[in-house]
């Protein structure tokens, strides 16, 4: 195994270790943080398709992260309180079931995904960053000032979704299934990395005009990574809104993209785990620093600088060296 | 809505682009000049807002306090970019967005370390505090024709800088050809601390300005750095007369979106809902605007392919 | 946990004694970042009653919300799971109390509320366990209508940010006021120029202005106001007119009335007390947010010295009877667990040079909330 | 003409007041080495790019095999037959030389939304590839990473890559610029035997090269064909000497 493989395995071992512990030490909110850190991990890990293989830097996931909240949020509110959330054409109600509200989210999140996509994806560089972020604010300003859902106060659901064969409210439950589903996310992005579409994507962040020559269509491959790097985002957003039982416009803001990107660049820019050990140090540093003083910003932007000044490549590249090339 | 109120409104537009322009320039200067994408900007507006706010309370003194914010800013600017900006400029986009999102933190809660977390006084000179009547009856705040008349000179300044003088050729050339600069003898290193100085000084000028009729609190830099991306994106990153073009554009379609939308939201609507879906749309406007000049133009309206 | 360790030291130091707290309370309010200055406020205020009532029995656990809705859930559940509290209190705003409150009295733990009122937690959803010490959302804008009324206004031009805050607001205004309505208009939230709303004002033919604009949205406001030049009398919720942003507003807010259902001036010896001893250990004038945690702390202490935190039942019928000294003078719940009390119209005066306010009138006495009846508990 | 494969019909591109290419018809034919040559900045790499669709061209048209290209973008004409070399190496420098050649495989196969298949493990991708890799004489360096080849090494990839589309015409682009004499007899030998899988319009400045190599050669000045001929005609045309060649003919 290469060093990375090894540091990839001991961040699933920590990540997966901690709260088993924090099960034995009775410390519930260890469980707590280590699921925030696990779905933070997911939503940099579907970030990372777009913006580590694709060199898509999106400055507006948060609107995916957001949608697949108010996914969450909508379904099960409308399950909460018996209202159908439309009856004309056909019936549409409410539903409490987990499965069912990750499909939704990450099917609507994907279809916006879509849209933005074709037409941020005309532009490239600097303009990408901004175009998504013009976007990102657009569903911003609409969750905060349609009154529907709650406007700025957000949604809340009393009572976790379901999942079945388990009792979501157990903390240490709750943590295994999204535990699971990050590995099963992780395998796939590992798949779709050594994929056809994978090299493809890779190939035209490096170089687009190869790809072109080769008859292949750098916007298509950007367009389907960003979608799903869109639905994952999406689903991370779901799972974040039930761990919270609550969404609102704070998950579409566009601190929230940074700070996904964030992870992702604290770990490593287009290694597969590198928003996983990224989000776990996040969650780390907002939990001890947020101690240690009130101004626990100003540590937490020196860290960070000295984190993008010092270590390039992020920590797995500071402990494992360069990404060494795939046979 | 009457004519005068139409271009009362007009002029309103007016003035909230030419503000824009003069947090934009120094953004797209840097961009174009260096490449760098600055999300600092806005902190080193907030700090012009806090130095004038400072001085002005030990002074009294309004000029003083609009000198100090130029000075302060740019001191500052100068600092960062000796320290930490200039190990950015060969790096990728995406470092570079990460490590002034770092600044941003340490900049505001280092502030608020400083001046404390409520609001900090600053007020527009005695003199320009009462509205004028301008030809036609219409009632302007006499602070706000001053800013329109300052915007208006620092943009004539800045065209003059970049066309006119030796800086400026120094300038256009390190914008096209960073190495055929160096070449030229001239000492990158320095024109690069000049450049962003004078971006950071433009971006404290225009907080002290804005700040005598806002908040000067914490935070304030961030919602105007948004907007001022918009308008350097939509004129084009690099573009002074983009930023300008970008910042009016933004300034009219922003003021006149408030005022119009749920008016024509109202002709079809019940006035609740007019209301409602006409404020949300407005607050949405802008950014409608961006990506739509970016969908037709990748590259804004004036910039460089 | 620094904060927390200083809050307990400073608990056990006034004691003199090391028993096991009896009562914890868990505090999650905004110390960092934007509207920072309403937390620290708060959790001053609560502090200063915890101090002056040196029980060795009540234990005070605080934390940073950051104003983040999630952060704050994230916090409840580490004060209700992890710390083990008996009570929770301290969120400032609406959304992030939305997003806790629900769950957190759901799990049978008290919530008391130093700030926010939201209009579910009065109405549909409220709980048993939930107690607002400081006013429903809409109050302070009720009052400020029936001054409209009895001042003889006709015809309001009203605004506030497009938030749900920001539409209770207009509607609480609306409810009470009984002349008509020249324009209303819903601004972007945490706008900051407002020439072109101030222009739409001058041409409405209005003959007086509502606004809510909380924070720094309403020092530009004001200030850019004063400047324009438009000349119609402003009224306008405590939450510009605070203590805390006052003097940067300056001179712009001169004169201007606001509704409050608290000031500095309200003649008890509670509040002289409270305004003297807060001056002196922070040395600043407190505000309507310290007046509020001050508040919430001491109808707690009320409450530990009638009955048993254990005893659930019990707890919660001593908060309800409140019998404790407000600097409001008299305070009541009423059946929602909301207050009934009278609500002030204040004018914005120099002391010195010192920006603060008076009080000149009263909006409202005795004022409940609109949404008591829809409460079934 | 049945044995053309490759004709541009009257192609114009002007930047500005420059007129790049003016008005250039010509034709590559089965079997054949065809050179383009000219002083620099003659419009060769323009019309390069107007031929590949990387450039828009301001009129006329361009065929392959009797189809038109000219209303399709790069990756169409790429997917159609067209296989080209870059005046500087283009290529993806993090991934590994079998990595590249893979990547020309995939696009000669056309379907690349493949999600799940490691498609190193693809064995027709990867042997083609491999074989690709063997006539440019790289098989050796199939793991290693594209940033630490030599130049030279770089171009053979560049061939090896338009090798694997399988194209029906090859359009290089200066492949034995910054090669060593040695790395220039390779290329040529490369080249003699690639005129056998599909004829290869071919720009180059080396003149031995041509000369040795090119079948035909265009001459192009200023944006315009001033002629077109075998080797010996060009050799002796006396206007080309005077335009272009000088007096300094090769031997």
């Amino acid at each position: 195994m290469t060093r990375e493989t090894w540091i990839n395995v001991a961040s699933l071992a920590v990540l997966l270790g901690v709260p088993l512990w924090a099960l034995m030490a009775d410390e519930p909110f260890i469980i707590t943080l280590a699921t925030r850190a696990a779905i933070f991990a997911l939503a940099g890990v579907g970030l990372n398709l777009a913006l580590g293989t694709g060199g898509l830097v999106s400055l507006g996931h948060a609107a995916f992260f957001g949608i697949g909240g108010y996914a969450m949020g909508i379904l099960a509110s409308h399950a909460q309180s018996y209202a159908p959330i439309m009856e004309a054409p056909f019936l549409i109600e409410g539903t409490k079931s987990m499965p069912v509200i990750w499909l939704v989210a990450m099917v609507t999140s994907a279809l916006a995904a879509l849209a933005i996509g074709v037409l941020s994806l005309r532009t490239s560089g600097v303009y990408f960053i901004m175009i998504t972020l013009a976007f990102g604010q657009m569903v911003y300003y609409f969750a905060i000032s349609w009154p529907a859902y709650g406007g700025e106060d957000g949604l809340s659901i009393y009572v976790r979704n379901g999942f079945p064969g388990l009792n979501t409210l157990v903390p240490i439950q709750f943590f295994g299934l999204c535990f699971v589903i990050l590995c099963l996310v992780l395998l796939l992005m590992n798949a779709i990395h050594k994929s056809a579409f994978g090299l493809a994507l890779s190939a035209a962040r490096q170089n687009e005009t190869r790809v072109l020559s080769v008859g292949l269509k750098p916007y298509h491959l950007r367009l389907v990574a960003f979608v799903i790097s869109g639905a994952v985002t999406g689903l991370a957003g779901a799972l974040f809104a039930d761990l919270n039982r609550f969404v609102s416009p704070t998950m579409l803001s566009w601190q929230m993209s940074g700070e996904i990107i964030i992870f992702i660049i604290i770990g490593g820019v287009g290694r597969l785990f590198g928003p996983v050990i990224g989000a776990m140090i996040f969650i780390l540093l907002e939990h001890t620093l947020g101690g240690l003083s009130e101004f626990w910003h100003v540590y937490l932007g020196a860290l960070l600088l000295g984190i993008v000044l010092f270590a390039k490549g992020g920590l797995i590249g500071a402990f494992a060296g360069r990404e060494k090339a795939h046979d | 809505m009457t004519i005068l109120l139409f271009i009362e409104q007009m002029l309103n537009g007016l003035q909230f682009g030419v503000m824009l322009f003069l947090m934009s320039a120094g953004l797209t200067l840097v961009f174009g000049v260096m490449g760098l994408i600055n999300l600092a900007h806005g902190s080193l507006y907030m700090i012009g807002a806090f130095a004038a706010a400072a001085v002005a309370a030990a002074t009294g003194s309004f000029v003083l306090a609009l000198m100090a914010s130029l000075a302060a800013a740019a001191l500052a600017g100068a600092l960062i970019e000796l320290t930490i900006i200039r190990r950015l400029y060969d790096r990728d986009h995406l470092d570079q967005v990460l490590a002034t999102f770092a600044l941003i933190l340490i900049f505001s809660e280092g502030t608020r370390w400083m001046f404390g977390s409520f609001p900090l006084f600053l007020d527009v000179p005695k003199v320009l505090s009462g509205p004028v009547t301008l030809p036609g009856g219409i009632q302007f705040p006499a602070y706000r024709l001053s800013i329109i008349v300052i915007g208006l000179l620092v943009a004539g300044g800045m065209f003059a800088l970049i066309n006119r003088t030796r800086v400026g050729i120094r300038i256009r050339a390190g914008e096209a050809d960073r190495e055929m600069i160096a070449a030229l003898g001239v000492d990158i290193a320095k024109l690069y601390t000049f450049v962003f100085a004078l971006g950071a000084a433009l971006a404290g000028f225009a907080g002290a300005l804005v700040g005598a009729i806002q908040s000067v609190q914490v935070g304030m830099g961030e919602p105007v750095l948004i907007l001022a991306f918009v308008v350097i994106v939509i004129g084009g990153i690099g573009s002074i007369k983009g930023a300008f073009v970008g910042a009016l554009l933004v300034g009219f379609t922003d003021t006149m979106g408030r005022i119009l939308l749920p008016q024509i939201f109202a002709l079809f609507l019940e006035p609740s809902s007019a209301v409602t879906v006409g404020s949300a749309l407005a607050s949405m406007l802008i950014y409608i605007l961006m990506a739509g000049v970016l969908v037709f133009r990748p590259r804004g309206l004036y910039g460089v392919a | 946990m620094k904060l927390r360790s200083a809050a307990l030291a400073a608990a056990m130091a006034l004691a003199g004694a090391t028993a096991q707290a009896d009562v914890k309370v868990g505090m999650i309010t905004t110390l960092s970042g934007g509207g920072a200055g309403l937390g620290i406020d708060v959790r001053d205020g609560f502090m200063l009653a915890v101090q002056q009532a040196g029980r060795d029995d009540l234990e005070v656990v605080i934390e940073d919300d950051q104003r983040k809705p999630d952060i704050a859930v994230q916090l409840a559940d580490k004060m209700i799971q992890s710390e083990k509290v008996d009570i929770l209190t301290g969120i400032i705003w609406s959304n992030l109390a939305m997003a806790v409150v629900p769950a957190a009295t759901a799990q049978g733990k008290f919530y008391l509320s130093p700030n926010a009122g939201p209009s579910p937690l009065a109405g549909k959803g409220c709980h048993k366990n939930y107690f607002n010490v400081a006013w429903q959302n809409d109050n302070l804008h009720e009052a400020a209508g029936a001054y409209a009324n009895d001042t003889g206004f006709k015809n309001s031009f009203i605004l506030a940010p497009n938030y749900p805050a920001g539409k209770d607001a207009l509607t609480g205004y609306k409810r009470f006021f009984e002349g008509e309505m020249a324009g209303e208009l819903y601004t972007k939230l945490g706008q900051t120029d407002y020439a072109a709303e101030i222009a739409q004002i001058r041409a409405s033919g209005a003959d007086s202005v509502y606004f809510f604009l909380p924070g720094g949205m309403g020092i530009s406001f004001l200030k850019q106001y004063a400047a324009s030049g438009v000349e119609l009398p402003l009224v306008g919720p405590a939450f510009s007119f605070d203590q805390g942003i006052l003097q940067a507003v300056g001179d712009a807010a001169m004169g201007v009335k606001n509704t409050s259902q608290w000031n500095k001036d309200i003649d008890n010896a509670t509040n002289a007390a409270f305004v003297e001893t807060f001056q002196a250990e922070y040395g600043r004038l407190p505000s309507l947010y310290a007046s509020q945690g001050f508040d919430t702390a001491n109808l707690l202490i009320s409450a530990m010295g009638k009955a048993d935190v254990a005893d659930a039942d019990a707890f919660r019928a001593a908060l309800k009877d409140a019998e404790f000294d407000s600097v409001r003078g008299k305070f009541a719940f009423g059946d929602n667990h909301h207050p009934v009390q009278d609500i002030y119209v204040r004018e914005v005066i120099k002391e010195g040079d010192v920006y603060t306010n008076k009080i000149i009138a009263t909006g409202l006495s005795d004022h409940a909330d609109a949404y008591a009846a829809d409460c079934k508990m | 003409m049945t044995d053309v494969v490759l004709r541009t019909d009257r192609l114009f591109k002007s930047f500005g007041a420059l007129k790049a290419t003016n008005d250039v018809s010509l034709d590559l034919r089965k079997g054949e080495i065809h050179a383009l040559i000219g002083p620099n900045g003659a419009g060769k790499s323009t019309l390069i790019q107007q031929i590949t669709g990387h450039l828009a061209s301001d009129s006329g048209a361009v065929s392959l095999m009797d189809e038109h290209l000219t209303d399709v973008g790069p990756a169409e004409r790429a997917r159609k037959g067209l296989g080209r070399t870059f005046q500087i190496s283009s290529l993806a420098m993090e991934h590994t030389v079998l990595q590249n050649a893979v990547l020309g495989a995939l696009g000669q196969r056309g379907n690349v939304m493949a999600f799940f298949k490691p498609v190193m493990k693809d064995v027709r991708l990867v042997s083609a590839a491999k074989a690709a890799l063997a006539q440019v004489g790289l098989a050796e360096f199939a793991t290693t990473r594209t940033a630490d080849l030599s130049h030279g090494q770089r171009r053979q990839l560049e061939v090896a890559v338009a090798l694997t589309l399988k194209p029906k015409a090859f359009l290089m682009d200066e492949p034995m610029a910054g090669l060593g004499l040695e790395g220039a007899q390779q290329m040529i030998g490369l080249l003699t035997e690639l005129r056998k899988e599909a004829p290869i319009l071919l720009i180059e400045h080396d003149m031995d090269a041509v000369f040795a190599l090119a079948d035909r050669i265009s001459v192009l000045v200023y944006g315009e064909v001033i002629a077109t001929g075998t080797p010996e005609e060009i050799k002796v045309n006396p206007e080309i000497r005077r335009a272009y060649l000088g007096d300094e003919v090769p031997a």
